[in-house]
C-alpha cells in the first residue's frame, strides 16, 4: 500500500510546483537557445563549465543562507540581518589576510596566515551576531522583524570599521580557492552548498531538531508545556543563520578576492526569504522543507542568469522575478491547491458513480 | 566660538573606494586649510542629500560643497539655498536645473565623463592598431555602471561615439554591472558563455573589471591576453592588475578633488570669479606606454608601474 | 400547528480530506424552542453549525430560511439572515474592550458619521448586568477570565436579536451560577419567539433547558426526540451507540496505608496572583481541585509545573526538594500536565498525531537521540486504539480532528511519558459524555497503577465521584480540605460560599 | 437599575491613562524630547532650537509620514507593506514622464497613478486574503513589479517642468515675526509647505478613520485575531482590500509629495523607503503583530525617526558608518524601552484585580 505511487500526494505537495516552475524557465531557455544547456570540461581549470553549472554555483550564496532562513522561517520568524553579516563576514577575513600586499606597504597591514584564523575568525563573529538576534528574540522575546533590523542597519558599519571603510584585495590562493577552487570537477561553491545541505538535512531530519523547530514554530506555548525549551531552539536557529550567512560571505569575498562592505550581501535577506517561501515553507512559521528552499534559491537565480545570458535588460529582472514569485505563491496557495484537490476528488467521485451506476 | 569658515561637504554615499578616497581627500583639505567641517553622507538616497542641504542652510554655514547623487530634483532645495546666499562648488557630477541663468553655483569641478568613454575607445582602437590588428573585426562586450548613474550615461555615450568612427569594432553585448565587483563577475561569466568571441572589454569601473576578470581565469583564459581588459577610474588594484599583466588599461578619473575645493573658496573669500566648469587633468595608465591617443595631447598615456606607489586609493 | 418550522436543513452532505464530516443529515428548527444538538466528539455537530453559518461550503443538501431556500455564503451573510451564533473556541479580540467585543461591526453611531463611544459602554455595560456581571467594560478582554470572555461573547449574540441562535458548547467554561443565568436569559428569549441551538457535553443541562434533541453519530443523523419523552440512560444509549454502564461501575482508587507522598507543595504562590498554596498527594491518591472560575486553580496547576514561576513557596517530590521553574524541570520529575485550553496550549495544530503523541517523550529523550518514524508510529497506534481516539490514520493533523479527540490526543501525548504525577486541568470539559466516562477511568486505571493525580474540574459530581481527597480553592487561596469518600456537593458549595463576599454582591 | 450601573467602577483614569497601549506612544513623546533637548543643549547654539529645525522635520519626512498613515493600519491588520516606496517611485515616474516626454498634464497622471496604486494595493489585499499568501512575499512581489516598470519607463531621472505643478510645490507660507512694527521673514527661513498640510491632513484622516468608523475598529479586530473577526461576522475581506487599497493610496499621495519635494522622477527614488516608513510606524507603537497602533503614535514616530538624522548632521560626523551604527544602537534602545514598559505593565495588570 505504502509503496503505492501516489499522484494526489505529489501534486498537492508544494515543492511540486517550485520544480515546475523551474522547468518552465528552462525550457523557454531551451526553445530560444538550446546551447544555454551545453555544460563542457574545462582543462585549464579542471571543472565542468556551462550556463547550468552557473547556475548553481552562483546561487550558492543564496541558498546557503536560505538554508538558515528556513529554519527562522519554520520558527514564524525572519532575519533581516543576513546581508549584512555577509559584509561583515567579508571585511573580518580581509582584515586578517592583507598578507599577500606586502609588497604595499600600509599602516597597519598584518597578517594571520594560517586559512584556519581567517574561517573562523569570520565565522565567529557572523555567529557571535547570529547569537545576538536570537538572545534579542528568544530571551527578550522581541518581533524578529525589528531585533534583526537592528543589525541590519548597524552591521555593514561595523563592517566599515573594521576595514576602515576601505576595499583590501588578496591573491592569498587558499582563500581564492573557497570560490575558485574544485572537487569532482565542480566549483567549490557547489560543494559547499552541497555539504551544508547534508548537515543540515542531517540535523533537522536525523535529530529530532526539526521536529522540534516545526512544533515552536506552529504553537510555542504548548510547545514550552511539551517540555520544549523553545528559547534555546530559537536561538540555535538565529545562530546557524549567522553563522551560514558568514560562509556565504566568505564565498562572496574570495569570488572578487575583496572585502565590499557596501555592496557585499545587498538585498539577500530579501532573496533569500523569497528562496524559503517559494520552497513552500510558510511565512507564519511550521512545516518545512530545505529542498524545497535549495529549489527556489536555484530559481531565483535561474531568472538572474536567464537575464543576462539573453541580454534582457537588467530592468526587466525585476518585473521577472515578481511575475515567477506570484505564480508561484499562487499555485502554491492553500485555497488553489485545495480547489484543484477538490476537483480531482469530485472527479474520482463522479467516476465512481458511474462505475457503480 | 571661533570665526573660522564653516565649509559644509554633502556627500552621496560610501558605494566604492573611488567614492570613499573622493570623501577624504576632500574633507582633509578643508580641515588642513583650518576650517570647520559639517560633512553628510546621504547613505545613497536623494531624500537624504535634499535634508543635509537643508540643514546646512539652517546652519547658517559659509559655504557648500555639493556632489548631486542623481541630476534632477534639485530646484526647491537649491532655490532655498540661492536665498540663504550661500556660495555653492559643485564637485563630481553636476545637478540639472531649472535656473534661468548659471549664477546659482561658483564652480564645477569634475571629471568630463563622456570623454574618459572616448578616451577608452581610442586607447582601444591605438592599441589594436599598434599590434596590427587595426583592421581585424573586433568583438567588444561592456560592463555597464549602475543604470543612469551620471558616469555610466556620459561613459557610454562617449564611448559609443568614438567606437562609432570605427566600424570594425563592435559592442556586441553590453548590461549593467551596477559598479560592482560581484556582479561584474556574474555578467562576464554570462558573457563568455553568450558571445561567441570577445576580443575586448570595457568596465565602466575598475571594480567591474576586477570581477570579470576572475570569471575569464574561471572560463579558461587568459586575461590581459585573449581578452584585452580596459577599466576605467585608474584605483590602486587596476595599477596592480595591469602590472601582473592581467589587465591592459585604465582610464583616469581622479577623485582628488580637496585642493581644488580650497583653492575656489580662498579664491571666493577674496572676491575671485571662477569658470564654470573645470575638468582635473586626467592621464589613461597602461602597461604598454607611449600609444599617444589624444588627438589634442590634453592627457597622455602613462606607466601605470610608476604611479602605483603613489595611489593611496 | 402553532410551530413555526425557521428553519429546516435536509440531506446535507459535507466531505473533509478523509472523513465525510456529515452524511445526509436534516435538522429543523421551531420557533420558540430551545433544540439540543447532541453527539460524541467528531459526531458532526459543529460542522453542521459551521455549514449553516457559512463558514464551511455543504457538498450537497439544501437549507431552508422561513421556507425560502437559502445558500449560505459566509458569516455574514448568515448573520444578515438572522441567524447569530456562539461558536465553541472562543471567539473574540484580546486587544479590544469589553464593550468593543460586544459591538464591533454594529457599533452605534453619532449622527451617521461617528462612533458613539458613550453609548457603547453603556449599553454593554446594562447588557451584561442582564447576565448579572459587574465588570468594568473599558478593559481590554484580555483583561478577564474564560468564563467572563465566554459570557460577552454570549452577551454579543444575544444582543444581535436574531431569529436564530446558535450556542456551541457555551457552558464549558461556565460555573453554574453562570450556567443558570444563562438559562435564564436562554428562557427569555425563547418567550419572544426565537429558536436556539445548543449544543453540549453536559446532558443534565440538555434536561434542564432544551425541548427537543438531535442526535448525530459519526456524521450520520441518528434520530430526534421530545425531551421529555426519552431518558438519559436511552439518550446516552442513542448517541454512543451501545449501552452505557460504565459511569456507574467507576471506583474511586485506594490509597494504600502508609503510602509515600510523591508531590509536597507548600506556600506556594506568585504575589498578587495565588497566595498560600499547600497540599500533598500521595502514591496512587487523586487528589481533585473545586472552585469557581477564576478561583486560581489553573494558576496552582502551571505553578506547579513550571509554566508560571512562583515566587515563593517550595515544593517536595519524593520527598525531596524540587526547583521547578520551567516545564523541562517538571518533566524530568515525572510529572505530566494537560493544560486547560487545549488550543494555546496543547495541541500542536499542523503537526501530525503522530508526532503529537511523541513529542514529549522525544523532548525528554533530547533532540540527539531522536525516534525513527517506525518507533513514533507504533507508540501513537498503541494510543489511538488505547483511548479510541477518532482519526482516520496517525498521519492526520491533530488541528483537523475535533475538540474531544484532540484531548486526546493530548492525554496520549503525557501517558506516553508515563508519568508518576499527572495535573489534569479540566481534561473532560468539552468532551462527549462516551469520552469522558473513558477518561475517567483511564485516570483511575492509572492511580490504580501508582500514578498520583491531581484533578481541576468544575463539575463537582466528577470531582466527588473520583476523588480520594477535594481540595476547595476560593479568591485564589486554599480555602479548605475535603474527604472524596463522605463529602457531598452541599459541603463543597458551603466551602466557596463561606466569606466569598465577591461572589454574593454580584 | 440605574443604580446597579453605579456600582460598577469603570477604571481610574491614571488607569486608563496609563494603559500600556498608550505608553507605548509617550515613550515614544518621551525619546522625542530627551533627544530634543539634547540637542537643543548640544547644538543649540548651531541653530538646533530654531523654528527652522523643527519644520524642517515635517517638512523633510512629510513623504514618509503620509505613508506611514496607511502603513499603520496596515500594520494594525497584522500585514505589512513592502511595496509602499516603489509605487511612490512609479507615481513620480508617471508625472515625469507623462509631463516631460509625453507633454500630458501632471494632474491627469496622478489620476493615472491613482488608478494604479489603489488598483495594485486592492489586488495584493484580495491575494493576501483569499489566496492566503502571506503579506509580506505578496508586498514583495508587488514591490519587484512598481520598481521594474518604473525601471521600464525610464533608466534615468526625469525633471518635471510645469507652471501648476511648481506653483504646488513652490507654495510656502512663511512664518514672520514683527521686528519694529514691520512683518519680516524669520532667520534661517521657515515655512510650512502643501505636503505638510497634506501629512497633517492625512494623520488627522487616518485617525478619524482608526478611532471612529466602524472599518477601522474592524481594522483592529482583524489585528487582534483574524479568525476571531471573521467569526464575529465581521466583513473582514472588504475590510482588508480596503486596507490595502487604501495604503496604495497613501504611497501614490507619498509618490506626489515626493514629487513635489524634488521635482523629479527617477527608478531609484526612495529606494529602501518602505523600510523607514515601517520603522516610523513601529517606534510610533504600532505592534507588527498587529493588533495595536494609533496616529498619534505615527506622527511621533515620524518626527522622532527624522530627529535622528537632523542630529548626525549637526553633529557634522566624519565618519557616516558611524552614524548606520549609531541609528542601531537607538532602535534597539527604543525597543527595549518598549519592551521594559510592555511587560511592566504586563505585570501591572496581574497584580491589580
Ligand atoms: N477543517 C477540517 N478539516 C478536516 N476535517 C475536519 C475539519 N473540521 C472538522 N473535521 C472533521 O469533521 C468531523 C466532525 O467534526 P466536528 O468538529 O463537527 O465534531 P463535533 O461534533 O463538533 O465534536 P466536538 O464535540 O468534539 O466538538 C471530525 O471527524 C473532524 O475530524
Ligand atoms: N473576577 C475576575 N476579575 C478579573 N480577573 C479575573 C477574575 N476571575 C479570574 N480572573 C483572572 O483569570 C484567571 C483565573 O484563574 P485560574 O484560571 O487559575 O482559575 P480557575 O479556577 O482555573 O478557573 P477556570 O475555571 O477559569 O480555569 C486569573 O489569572 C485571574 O487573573
Ligand atoms: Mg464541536
Ligand atoms: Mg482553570
Amino acid at each position: 500500500m505504502k509503496t503505492k505511487f501516489d499522484f494526489s500526494r505529489i501534486m498537492k505537495s508544494k515543492i511540486t510546483w517550485a520544480v515546475i516552475a523551474e522547468l518552465m524557465i528552462l525550457l523557454v531557455c531551451l526553445i530560444i537557445r538550446p546551447e544555454f544547456f551545453q555544460i563542457s570540461y574545462q582543462e585549464s581549470t579542471g571543472m565542468l563549465y556551462g550556463s547550468l553549472i552557473d547556475i548553481l554555483n552562483r546561487s550558492s550564496e543564496i541558498t546557503i543562507i536560505a538554508l538558515g532562513m528556513t529554519l527562522v522561517i519554520a520558527l514564524a520568524g525572519t532575519d533581516l540581518s543576513v546581508g549584512a553579516l555577509v559584509a561583515l563576514s567579508g571585511a573580518m577575513a580581509l582584515k586578517l589576510m592583507r598578507w599577500d600586499m606586502s609588497e604595499f606597504p600600509t599602516a597597519g597591514d598584518y597578517s594571520i596566515t594560517p586559512m584556519f584564523w581567517v574561517i573562523l575568525v569570520a565565522l565567529g563573529i557572523c555567529a557571535l551576531f547570529g547569537s545576538f538576534n536570537g538572545l534579542m528574540i528568544a530571551r527578550f522575546g522581541m518581533q524578529p522583524i525589528i531585533a534583526t533590523l537592528v543589525l541590519m542597519v548597524a552591521g555593514r558599519g561595523v563592517a566599515q570599521i573594521i576595514t576602515n571603510g576601505r576595499q583590501m584585495t588578496t591573491n592569498f590562493a587558499a582563500f581564492k580557492f573557497i570560490s575558485q577552487g574544485s572537487v569532482l570537477f565542480l566549483p567549490m561553491p557547489i560543494i559547499i552548498t552541497v555539504v551544508i545541505f547534508i548537515l543540515m538535512s542531517l540535523l533537522t531530519r536525523k535529530t529530532a531538531f526539526g521536529m522540534f523547530v516545526e512544533s515552536v514554530g506552529i504553537n510555542p506555548n504548548a510547545s514550552r508545556v511539551s517540555g520544549l525549551r523553545s528559547s534555546l531552539i530559537i536561538f540555535t536557529a538565529y545562530l546557524i543563520t549567522g553563522l551560514l550567512s558568514g560562509v556565504s560571505g566568505l564565498i562572496y569575498a574570495s569570488r572578487i578576492g575583496q572585502n565590499d562592505s557596501n555592496n557585499a550581501g545587498i538585498n539577500y535577506e530579501l532573496d533569500a526569504i523569497l528562496a524559503v517561501v517559494i520552497g513552500g515553507t510558510s511565512m507564519s512559521g511550521g512545516k518545512f522543507s530545505l529542498t524545497g528552499t535549495v529549489i527556489g534559491s536555484i530559481i531565483i537565480r535561474t531568472i538572474i542568469t536567464f537575464v543576462y545570458y539573453f541580454g534582457v535588460a537588467a530592468e526587466a529582472t525585476m518585473v521577472f522575478r515578481a511575475l515567477i514569485v506570484v505564480v508561484v505563491i499562487v499555485l502554491q496557495s492553500e485555497p488553489v491547491r485545495e480547489f484543484m484537490g477538490k476537483r480531482r476528488t469530485m472527479r474520482k467521485v463522479a467516476m465512481g458513480g458511474e462505475l457503480h451506476g | 566660538a571661533d570665526d573660522a569658515l564653516t565649509v559644509a561637504f554633502s556627500q552621496i554615499g560610501q558605494e566604492s573606494d573611488w567614492r570613499t578616497a573622493n570623501t577624504d581627500d576632500v574633507c582633509k583639505a578643508i580641515q588642513d586649510a583650518g576650517w570647520n567641517l559639517v560633512y553628510d553622507d546621504a547613505q545613497q538616497k536623494q531624500e537624504n542629500q535634499v535634508k543635509a542641504l537643508r540643514n546646512f542652510i539652517t546652519q547658517g554655514v559659509d559655504y557648500i560643497v555639493f556632489t548631486a547623487i542623481v541630476t534632477t530634483g534639485w530646484d526647491e532645495v537649491l532655490k532655498e539655498v540661492q536665498e540663504a546666499e550661500i556660495p555653492l562648488v559643485l564637485i563630481d557630477r553636476f545637478p540639472e536645473t531649472s535656473f534661468a541663468d548659471d549664477s546659482w553655483y561658483t564652480t564645477y569641478f569634475g571629471g568630463d565623463f563622456p570623454e574618459e568613454g572616448a578616451r577608452a575607445a581610442r586607447w582601444i582602437v591605438n592599441y589594436f592598431k599598434s599590434i596590427g590588428r587595426g583592421d581585424e573585426e573586433i568583438n567588444i562586450v561592456r560592463l555597464e555602471g549602475t543604470t543612469g548613474a551620471d558616469a555610466q550615461v556620459g561613459r557610454s555615450k562617449g564611448f559609443d561615439e568614438e567606437i562609432a568612427k570605427t566600424p570594425n569594432f563592435k559592442i556586441v553585448a553590453s548590461q549593467t554591472g551596477n559598479f560592482t565587483g560581484a556582479e561584474g563577475q556574474a555578467v562576464m561569466e554570462s558573457f563568455l558563455k553568450s558571445v561567441s568571441k570577445i576580443d575586448v572589454l570595457w568596465a565602466e569601473n575598475d571594480n567591474m573589471a576586477l570581477g570579470a576578470i576572475e570569471a575569464i581565469k574561471a572560463a579558461g583564459l587568459q586575461p590581459g591576453k585573449d581578452i584585452i581588459i580596459v577599466g576605467c577610474d585608474a584605483v590602486k588594484l587596476a595599477f596592480e592588475a595591469i602590472v601582473n599583466g592581467e589587465m591592459n588599461c585604465t582610464v583616469e578619473c581622479t577623485p582628488l578633488m580637496g585642493n581644488r575645493v580650497v583653492e575656489v573658496i580662498k579664491g571666493l573669500e577674496a572676491g575671485e570669479t571662477f569658470d564654470k566648469v573645470v575638468h582635473p587633468v586626467e592621464y589613461v595608465y597602461d602597461f604598454v606606454g607611449g600609444i599617444p591617443y589624444t588627438a589634442d595631447g590634453a592627457a597622455v598615456t602613462e606607466l601605470a608601474s610608476e604611479h602605483i606607489a603613489e595611489r593611496l586609493y | 400547528m402553532p410551530d413555526k418550522r425557521i428553519l429546516e436543513m435536509k440531506g446535507i452532505e459535507i466531505q473533509f480530506p478523509g472523513v465525510k464530516a456529515l452524511d445526509k443529515v436534516d435538522f429543523d428548527l421551531i420557533a420558540g424552542e430551545v433544540h439540543a444538538l447532541l453527539g460524541e466528539n467528531g459526531a458532526g455537530k459543529s460542522t453542521l453549525i459551521k455549514c449553516l453559518t457559512g463558514v464551511h461550503h455543504m457538498d450537497k443538501g439544501q437549507i431552508l430560511y422561513d421556507g425560502k431556500e437559502i445558500t449560505p455564503t459566509s458569516p455574514q451573510a448568515a448573520i444578515a439572515m438572522g441567524i447569530s451564533t456562539v461558536f465553541q473556541e472562543i471567539n473574540l479580540c484580546q486587544n479590544l474592550t469589553v464593550a468593543e467585543n460586544i459591538f464591533v461591526g454594529r457599533q452605534p453611531m453619532k449622527r451617521g458619521k461617528r462612533i458613539d463611544w458613550k453609548a457603547i459602554n453603556r449599553r454593554a455595560e446594562e447588557l451584561l448586568l442582564r447576565f448579572n456581571i459587574h465588570i468594568d467594560v473599558t478593559r481590554p478582554l484580555d483583561y478577564y477570565s474564560t468564563g467572563i470572555q465566554q459570557m460577552v461573547s454570549i452577551a454579543r449574540a444575544v444582543d444581535v436579536r436574531a431569529k436564530i441562535l446558535i450556542l456551541d458548547e457555551p457552558t464549558s467554561s461556565l460555573d453554574e451560577k453562570e450556567v443558570e443565568r444563562l438559562f435564564d436569559v436562554m428562557r427569555d428569549l425563547k418567550k419572544t419567539g426565537m429558536g436556539i441551538i445548543f449544543i453540549t457535553h453536559f446532558l443534565d443541562q440538555v434536561f434542564a433547558i432544551s425541548d427537543r434533541m438531535t442526535v448525530l453519530r459519526n456524521g450520520h443523523l441518528v434520530g430526534n426526540f421530545l425531551t421529555d419523552q426519552i431518558s438519559k440512560i436511552e439518550l446516552v444509549r442513542q448517541m454512543i451507540g451501545k449501552d452505557m454502564d460504565v459511569i456507574f461501575a467507576l471506583k474511586r482508587p485506594t490509597v494504600a496505608e502508609g503510602a509515600p507522598e510523591t508531590l509536597k507543595v507548600e506556600n506556594l504562590g506568585i504575589a498578587g496572583r495565588v497566595e498560600n498554596v499547600s497540599f500533598s498527594l500521595r502514591k496512587g491518591e487523586l487528589i481533585g481541585f473545586a472552585g469557581l472560575l477564576g478561583s486560581g486553580r489553573t494558576e496552582t496547576a502551571e505553578m506547579v509545573f513550571g509554566v508560571t514561576r512562583a515566587d515563593h513557596g517550595a515544593i517536595e517530590i519524593n520527598e525531596k526538594p524540587a526547583r521547578i521553574r520551567i516545564p523541562v524541570d517538571a518533566i524530568q520529575h515525572k510529572m505530566a500536565f494537560c493544560p486547560e485550553d487545549r488550543k494555546r496550549d496543547g495541541i500542536i495544530g499542523d503537526l501530525s498525531v503522530r508526532e503529537n503523541i511523541a513529542l514529549v517523550v522525544q523532548s525528554r529523550r533530547g533532540a540527539l537521540k531522536p525516534m525513527s518514524p517506525k518507533e513514533q508510529l507504533d507508540l501513537a497506534d498503541k494510543y489511538i486504539t488505547m483511548l479510541g481516539i477518532a482519526t482516520p490514520d496517525a498521519d492526520k493533523k491533530v488541528g483537523e480532528l475535533s475538540g474531544g479527540n484532540q484531548q486526546k490526543v493530548i492525554l496520549a501525548r503525557w501517558m506516553a511519558t508515563q508519568p508518576e504525577i499527572l495535573i489534569l486541568d479540566e481534561p473532560t470539559r468539552g468532551i462527549d459524555v462516551g469520552a469522558k466516562a473513558e477518561i475517567q477511568r483511564l485516570m483511575l486505571e492509572l492511580c490504580g497503577q501508582g500514578v498520583s493525580v491531581l484533578f481541576i474540574s468544575s463539575e463537582l459530581d466528577e470531582i466527588l465521584r473520583c476523588s480520594n481527597r477535594v481540595i476547595v480553592m476560593r479568591d485564589r487561596c486554599k480555602a479548605g480540605e475535603l474527604p472524596g469518600e463522605t463529602s457531598r456537593q452541599e459541603d463543597i458549595l458551603q466551602v466557596i460560599a463561606e466569606g466569598s463576599s465577591l461572589e454574593e454582591d454580584a | 437599575m440605574a443604580d446597579k450601573r453605579i456600582r460598577i467602577k469603570r477604571q481610574s483614569l491614571t488607569n486608563r491613562i496609563f494603559n500600556p497601549k498608550h505608553v507605548m506612544v509617550y515613550a515614544t513623546i518621551g525619546v522625542f524630547l530627551l533627544i530634543y533637548l539634547f540637542g537643543a543643549l548640544m547644538y543649540g547654539d548651531k541653530g538646533f532650537t530654531t523654528i527652522r529645525t523643527f519644520l524642517n522635520m515635517f517638512i523633510d519626512n512629510a513623504y514618509f509620514g503620509i505613508s506611514a498613515v496607511g502603513m499603520t493600519m496596515v500594520l494594525i491588520t497584522g500585514g505589512i507593506d513592502l511595496s509602499v516606496a516603489a509605487v511612490a517611485s512609479l507615481t513620480g515616474m508617471f508625472i515625469a514622464y507623462g509631463n516631460s516626454v509625453l507633454g500630458m498634464d501632471p494632474f491627469l497622471c496622478i489620476a493615472i497613478a491613482m488608478v494604479v496604486g489603489v488598483g495594485l494595493g486592492a489586488l495584493m489585499g484580495a491575494m493576501i486574503h483569499y489566496l492566503n499568501v502571506p503579506p509580506f512575499i505578496t508586498t514583495l512581489a508587488g514591490m519587484f513589479l512598481a520598481r521594474g516598470a518604473c525601471s521600464l519607463i525610464s533608466r534615468e531621472s526625469i525633471a518635471i517642468n510645469n507652471a501648476a505643478f511648481d506653483a504646488l510645490a513652490g507654495w510656502k507660507i512663511y512664518i514672520m515675526k514683527l521686528v519694529d512694527g514691520e512683518w519680516v521673514k524669520v532667520k534661517p527661513i521657515a515655512f510650512v509647505n502643501f505636503n505638510v498640510m497634506l501629512f497633517l491632513a492625512m494623520i488627522l484622516i487616518g485617525a478619524y478613520l482608526l478611532k471612529s468608523t466602524r472599518l477601522g475598529r474592524n481594522v483592529y479586530a482583524i489585528g487582534g485575531n483574524e479568525q476571531s473577526a471573521k467569526l464575529m461576522f465581521l466583513p473582514v475581506a472588504k475590510t482588508k482590500i480596503f486596507v490595502y487599497a487604501f495604503n496604495g493610496f497613501c504611497s501614490v499621495l507619498m509618490g506626489v509629495s515626493y514629487a513635489l519635494y524634488v521635482k523629479s522622477g527617477w527608478n531609484l527614488a526612495l529606494q529602501g523607503g518602505e523600510l523607514e516608513v515601517i520603522a516610523s510606524a513601529v517606534i510610533g507603537g504600532t505592534l507588527l503583530t498587529g493588533g495595536v497602533g494609533n496616529m498619534l503614535g505615527t506622527l511621533f514616530g515620524v518626527m522622532l525617526k527624522s530627529i535622528i538624522p537632523a542630529l548626525i548632521t549637526f553633529a557634522g560626523n566624519l565618519l557616516s558608518w558611524w552614524g548606520k551604527i549609531a541609528t542601531g544602537l537607538l532602535l534597539l534602545l527604543f525597543i527595549g524601552i518598549q519592551r521594559i514598559v510592555v511587560t511592566y505593565s504586563a505585570r501591572r495588570k496581574g497584580s491589580c484585580r
